[in-house]
């Protein structure tokens, strides 16, 4: 695969290198497909609410403040609170960084079982499990409101965690049952023979040989929790609500004065550990997905 | 002395399939037991039920005396090398080695020293700290060899473990189990399909088909007096000769004819063997019938055939002529002048022939 | 009982999520076929009414829209997706030197939440804000980008947004596979003097059928639940144009207090997703069988 | 004044007794997020703590109101529902009818709401007879807003008949200006439609059609020429408006590319806070003909256990009718008081117009409940109606198919 531009080079210089210049040309244009939304939003950000009103709102902006992103880190009013998004970011974390850790980790254990322990059945309850990927959330808001009443749950940090968990086991279960599938019988055979048992054999063998999975559950997991506003708005209350609601708030209001800048500035804001992670593993990303999860 | 491996009346179903039907083997220590048969005869589901990977629909297996039916893998007292060796791939060599005995709570010293003891054995102690995925594969088999080794079992089971090599590699792998079966005097389970494999290693063969044992008995035993037209057929390469003919009593012999085509009838006259049906079988392997005055003794009968194919061997030379509507393969010393389209007076060594019953396909004599 | 536990114990680890599955999953689904039979308005009620909630959801011309827009929407998402998603791929998949940082840009817009790059989104689609003003500017007045106010072309507004959003992630998909394809195959076809396409075409392409499922499940799973897209980008508009089922029954859930009409729309689309998952999950279980 | 004062003391009294050393407790969902409105809602937190009072703060916002209606139906199911809700108009009606609003009839009599309030605004914050609700504000929904400088520079008065508005937008197009700055969403489409049906059809007419859903109103003629200037409205909008935030239509208005806007009054806060002077940069009137639209917000209390609740929502009643909190909150937000007792000497022209057409328009009985903003109808009515005039708007349907089609609508959504 990596040999591909040897042919090209064979070819002949000119035209290998005409065929270089079409091939950036066009990742750029695409590349500009891609940006035009962020460049629209970093520059209306930096710019002020009144050069927004007057000018043109897809432009460059004339003087460049940095206001904004002040006002919707610490300032802007998500209710009667006017502290901007920082007091929702930390409740953002606390949902979505055990929520990741567990669905992963119970998606691990269910896709080594589904992959690995076949028993009678299992394909059966792997289908229904997938299958649940698909329920479109808005339909399960309001028995959930119930059972998290009934479980006690409702309005609290443990009950958003839980029902992140529980919607996310179908991806995370898919994703390493896909995973583990390619890896040979044989091992848990061998590993059996040496006397480990179910655990042992996961911990020692499976998780170590999980890494690159891992990254991808995990970058898929935290995308979709983090960026969860359905379930954040309805089974939150005051002082649990997570950083999409906050930016809702600050976005979303329908007779108030808009402030576009402080929106453009607080959506970064709340984007920015997502982004960080793609930047930061979007490479082992690749690699995971390359490792396994996508031979179905 | 009592069977090392006892397997009595093993029965094994998926659902309303039968994988193994009515299973009874039973070898004593030191015998080194191949299972050989074509792929989806049920061999690898028989290693798997002895080491306990598989559950057994009934009967039982006892390993040392002990009934084991029950019993995990990892209180059978066994030891497995698998296919595709099964190298936990997160681990150094080191680590695949000891695993079992670190899972066992097996003291350090005492790893490291059986470790040692291994590596020496098997050549490679300069692997230890290397990850699976560095090494080649006549290395990786080793290493499975080794993790094997470490654990001391009451019984080897082997899985096809030289399948993936290539065929040098095979050979010298071949002979190096077959060492170390000599050795430690170990008492071994072998699967493979390569029946070459099965006549070099073992002691005891068991041959499978659809499930169903065809024949037990030691490598010259299932050579030279096949159970049936499978087992005849199977093994040995090239494969025996199956003739159809027709037999008529004369006197104390038998008269076997044997169509041709554009010739008269060949007929071979059989002083040993008597009262055998109308219809039968012939088989003879390659080496049972070789060029005229080559071969000599009381049931030997010699007639000329018409050479179709001369295929030199280097070592020997085969020639195809064609008999009783099928070709037959005779192998013939390397300077033979056989030359196709002309005739050769051969001899064919009724001593080692078999006859098989045409519709059962049961050996008759 | 150590022994039944050692043997069982597969499944007594799967158990809970399976219950959970089974409960949060299909008690959910059962309950909002009853709830789609009642006459429930602002909060469920449970007395069983019989089909009216059908009735008048296929009364409804805006839910007909909704499911043409559907069907549109989802094809062109998904086709288009898959196209650029392995366009994209190829093309990175030539040695570029910055694939990286190229990478980063074209996967990015999976991490951002639409409510608000909606919005920026309206304003380049708006053609006296965005690329029809910005192209006039430029001096070609007769350019016209009108699209997102047009009622009969606004749900292709909505293609480009999703498109955006979700073609990098098949990038890294289709990416990924032609990184896992045999390097031996290519070499032995460039040894054979096949000229890149049509080894692309007759040799990679079809090796990697089993990501085409993946991607396939995965947009057409987004396809169906999309919901902040429309929301933020047309807010189902001009008129309800670009209404989706997704956002159909959210109107009718929350903000018009008809829930049992909402449990009829979900119980439509959950029939339409099943539709879709059912094959894939057979040919999945098939393929196990096959190991 | 000085009465009202003391009123309220004695209900404090009453609240007081009632609820004995409970510390008055408030979780309070809400949807005003934005700057103003934010300032608006912490004037009556700053007064709930004055009163020692612990305020809970549960913001949210989007869809006007949707997403704060989803989170309230899963608090309530939940049964964790919050202790004061903003809820308005038949809304309040319904979840009453689910049996979770809590009655605070004992604030309201101690403080005479029903003589502070005008007699269809205060309907609307009873149910069966006991008050459930208490309202914060009163929008005018049917304010027309205009570029005083366009206007004076193309010789155009304040339309006060549609005819006349249409002769305006003729004029302004003519000059090349764009007559009608509108944002493309339902609910505007919606806010317009409702200010030409009661334009065109009249108060009683607007009752018959958008309050009672009387079917020979909804299909008569007079309906039929509603979407006639619907249509005429669509030729004075620019291309570009669809999908458009409203303050953006009033930025036209602001920056001179748009004439007129359609709007509540809320849209004075944009105008207000880029620094124009109503009466001077800006114009304020009524929509042509007579009447007057209303969305008032307003609070309604939960069934909650524990008597600190309890207290909270009865202090929160209480000071939400306040006087000084009715002035301060809505001199931020653009409305006016509801209760038609405060001094509106610090409010602006605008505000006292409407003012004055409310308590006239309350006497003639034209003052009317807005459709578009949930005043009216139950939700799903409301809807029904708002998708055939978006669909309208925004095709090339003829008056008379939208005529059918919204009988059907509302006939298919009871």
């Amino acid at each position: 695969m990596t040999d591909m531009t040897v042919t090209n080079a064979r070819s002949g210089g000119l035209s290998k290198i005409a065929l270089r210049w079409i091939l950036y040309i066009l990742l750029g244009i695409f590349a500009l497909y891609y940006l035009m939304p962020l460049f629209v939003m970093l520059t209306t950000s930096l710019k002020s609410l009144d050069e927004i009103r007057t000018g043109s709102l897809v432009a460059l902006p004339r003087d460049v403040t940095f206001d904004a992103w002040r006002t919707a880190w610490s300032g802007a009013c998500t209710g009667i609170q006017c502290e901007g998004l920082q007091p929702y970011f930390w409740n953002s974390v606390l949902i979505a960084v055990p929520a990741v850790m567990i669905s992963t980790l119970l998606g691990a254990m269910n896709g080594y079982v589904v992959a690995q322990w076949r028993f009678k059945g299992a394909n059966i309850i792997f289908s229904l499990m997938l299958f649940g990927c698909f329920i479109p959330f808005q339909v399960v808001l309001l028995p959930m409101a119930t059972t998290l009443g009934k479980l006690g749950l409702a309005g609290t940090i443990p009950g958003l965690i839980f029902v992140h968990v529980v919607y996310g086991l179908g991806f995370t279960t898919l994703f390493f049952r896909n995973y583990y599938v390619t890896i040979p019988q044989e091992l848990v055979k061998a590993a059996k023979v040496d006397g480990a048992g179910f655990f042992r054999i996961f911990w020692s063998i499976f998780l170590p040989l999980s890494l690159p999975i891992i990254v991808v559950t995990v970058i898929w997991q935290f995308t979709q929790i983090w960026n969860d506003f359905l379930f954040g708005v309805s089974f939150s209350q005051a002082g649990t609500q997570p950083i999409t609601v906050a930016l809702n708030n600050i976005v979303n209001s329908t007779t108030g004065v808009k402030e576009y800048n402080v929106d453009m500035a607080a959506a970064i804001i709340a984007a920015l550990p997502t982004l960080l992670v793609y930047v930061v593993a979007g490479k082992y990303f690749i690699r995971g997905l390359t490792a396994g999860s996508v031979k179905g | 002395m009592a069977p090392i491996l006892d397997i009595k009346n093993l029965k094994k179903n998926y659902g309303s399939t039968e994988i193994l039907k009515d299973i009874n083997v039973s070898i004593e220590p030191g015998d080194f037991l191949v299972l050989v048969g074509p792929s989806g005869c049920g061999k690898s589901t028989l290693l798997n039920c002895i080491a306990g990977l598989e559950p057994i629909t009934g009967g039982s297996i006892s390993i040392a005396g002990q009934d084991m039916t029950e019993v995990s893998p990892k209180d059978r007292n066994i030891a497995m090398v698998f296919q595709s060796y099964a190298l936990y791939p997160t681990m150094s060599v080191a680590k695949n080695i000891t695993f079992g005995m670190k899972v066992r709570g097996v003291d350090q010293a005492t790893q490291d020293k059986k470790l040692q003891e291994v590596a020496a054995q098997l050549q490679i102690e300069q692997l230890l700290n290397r990850r699976p995925g560095q090494l080649s594969g006549g290395q990786r088999q080793r290493v499975a060899m080794g993790r094997a080794l470490v654990r001391d079992p009451a019984l080897f089971l082997f899985d096809e473990p030289l399948s993936n090599l290539d065929a040098k590699l095979r050979v010298e792998m071949r002979t190096e189990i077959k060492k170390l079966h000599q050795n430690l005097n170990a008492s071994m389970v072998y699967v493979t399909h390569d029946q070459i494999e099965a006549m070099t290693l073992a002691t005891k063969i068991v041959v499978m088909k659809g499930g169903v044992i065809q024949q037990i008995g030691s490598p010259a035993e299932i050579y030279n007096r096949p159970a049936n037209l499978f087992v005849a057929d199977f093994m040995g390469s090239p494969a025996m000769n199956l003739i159809p003919a027709k037999t008529r009593a004369n006197g104390g012999a038998t008269e076997i004819v044997i169509d041709r085509p554009a010739a008269e009838p060949l007929v071979l006259k059989d002083t040993q063997n008597a009262n055998l049906p109308a219809d039968v079988i012939l088989g003879l392997r390659p080496e049972d019938i070789a060029e005229a005055g080559y071969r000599s003794g009381d049931n030997v009968q010699t007639a000329d055939c018409m050479v179709e194919m001369v295929e030199p061997a280097g070592a020997d030379t085969y020639v195809v002529s064609h008999l009783g509507g099928k070709q037959v393969t005779a192998r013939l010393h390397a300077e033979t002048t056989a030359t196709p389209g002309a005739a050769l007076p051969m001899a064919f060594d009724l001593s080692k022939v078999s006859y098989f019953a045409p519709e059962t396909g049961a050996r008759l004599n | 009982m150590s022994e039944w536990l050692e043997r069982h114990v597969p499944k007594v680890v799967l158990a809970p999520s399976f219950v959970a599955i089974l409960f949060f999953v299909y008690g959910f689904i059962a309950w909002t076929a009853w709830v789609s039979l009642t006459r429930s308005r602002l909060m469920p009620k449970y007395d069983i009414e019989g089909f009216i909630q059908y009735e008048r959801l296929f009364a409804a011309p805006r839910w007909d829209t909704a499911m043409n827009n559907l069907f549109i929407f989802g094809t062109l998402f998904i086709v288009i997706s898959m196209i650029l998603g392995l366009l994209l791929a190829i093309l990175l998949d030539q040695k570029i030197r910055t694939e990286g940082v190229i990478r980063t840009i074209y996967l990015y817009p999976m991490a951002l939440s639409m409510i608000v790059t909606g919005t920026a989104w309206k304003w380049i689609l708006n053609p006296g804000l965005g690329i029809e003003a910005m192209v006039r500017g430029w001096g070609y007045e007769d350019f016209k980008f009108d699209w997102l106010v047009n009622s009969d072309l606004a749900i292709y507004t909505v293609v480009i947004a999703g498109v955006w959003q979700s073609s990098g992630f098949v990038m890294a998909l289709f990416l990924a596979g032609l990184r896992s394809v045999d390097g031996e195959i290519i070499k032995a076809a460039q040894v054979d003097g096949i000229p890149t396409w049509r080894i692309y075409s007759a040799i990679i392409i079809p090796s990697m059928a089993p990501i085409f499922l993946s991607a396939f499940i995965v947009l057409s799973h987004l396809a169906i639940k999309s919901f902040d897209l429309v929301i933020a980008l047309t807010g189902g508009g001009p008129g309800y144009a670009t209404d989706l089922p997704a956002t159909y029954m959210y109107a009718m859930a929350f903000s018009r207090g008809d829930i049992g009409q909402a449990a009829s729309s979900a119980m439509i689309m959950m029939a339409v997703v099943f539709a879709i998952v059912v094959p894939y999950l057979y040919s999945e279980l098939r393929a196990a069988k096959n190991d | 004044m000085k009465k009202f004062t003391f009123a309220a003391a004695s209900a404090v009294a009453i609240v007081a007794s009632g609820a004995a050393f409970a510390e008055p407790q408030a979780e309070v969902l809400h949807w005003w997020t934005s700057g103003g409105e934010a300032k608006s809602v912490a004037v009556l937190q700053e007064e709930f703590a004055a009163n020692g009072g612990t305020w809970t703060d549960m913001p949210v916002a989007g869809g006007g109101g949707d997403a704060a209606m989803t989170a309230l139906r899963a608090r309530v199911l939940s049964g964790n529902a919050p202790t004061a809700v903003q809820l308005k108009g038949p809304a309040i009606q319904e979840w009453y009818e689910e049996g979770v609003l809590a009655d605070i009839s004992a604030v309201a009599e101690a403080e005479n709401w029903a003589n502070l309030l005008p007699a269809s605004i205060a309907a609307h914050m009873q149910c069966e007879g006991s008050w459930c609700a208490a309202p914060v504000n009163v929008h005018r929904v049917d304010w027309i807003w205009a570029n005083a400088d366009i206007l004076e520079a193309n010789g155009i008065e304040m339309p006060t008949t549609w005819d006349e508005f249409n002769a305006a937008a003729e004029k302004l197009q003519a000059a090349g200006i764009t007559p009608l700055a509108h944002g493309g969403q339902a609910w505007q489409d919606a806010t317009v439609f409702e200010t030409v049906v009661l334009g065109v059809g009249g108060p009683e007419f607007f009752h018959k059609a958008l309050v009672e859903l009387d079917q020979d109103a909804l299909t008569s003629d007079t309906m039929v020429a509603v979407f006639d200037q619907m249509r005429t409205m669509r030729g004075y909008v620019d291309d570009n408006f669809s999908g458009r935030d409203w303050n953006l239509a009033t930025a036209m208005v602001m920056n001179g590319e748009a004439a007129f806007q359609i709007m509540g009054d809320w849209a004075k806060g944009e105008f207000m806070a880029a620094g124009k002077v109503p009466g001077e940069d800006f114009l304020c009137a009524s929509t042509p003909g007579d009447g007057y639209l209303y969305n008032v917000d307003s609070f309604a209390m939960f069934d909650v256990d524990g008597d600190d609740k309890v207290a909270g929502q009865a202090l929160l009643a209480e000071l939400i009718m306040g006087p000084n909190f009715q002035e301060v909150f809505n001199l931020n937000k653009g409305s006016i008081p509801a209760r038609t007792d405060v001094d509106l000497a610090a409010f602006d022209v605008c505000a006292h117009t409407s003012a004055e057409d409310m308590s006239g328009t309350s006497e003639r009985g034209s003052l009317l409940p807005s459709y578009a903003h949930g005043m009216a109808l139950r939700g799903a009515q409301s809807g029904a109606i708002t998708d055939v005039v978006t669909a309208h708007f925004n095709s090339d349907m003829s008056s008379a198919d939208a005529v059918q089609m919204l009988a059907d609508a509302v006939a298919n959504s009871m």
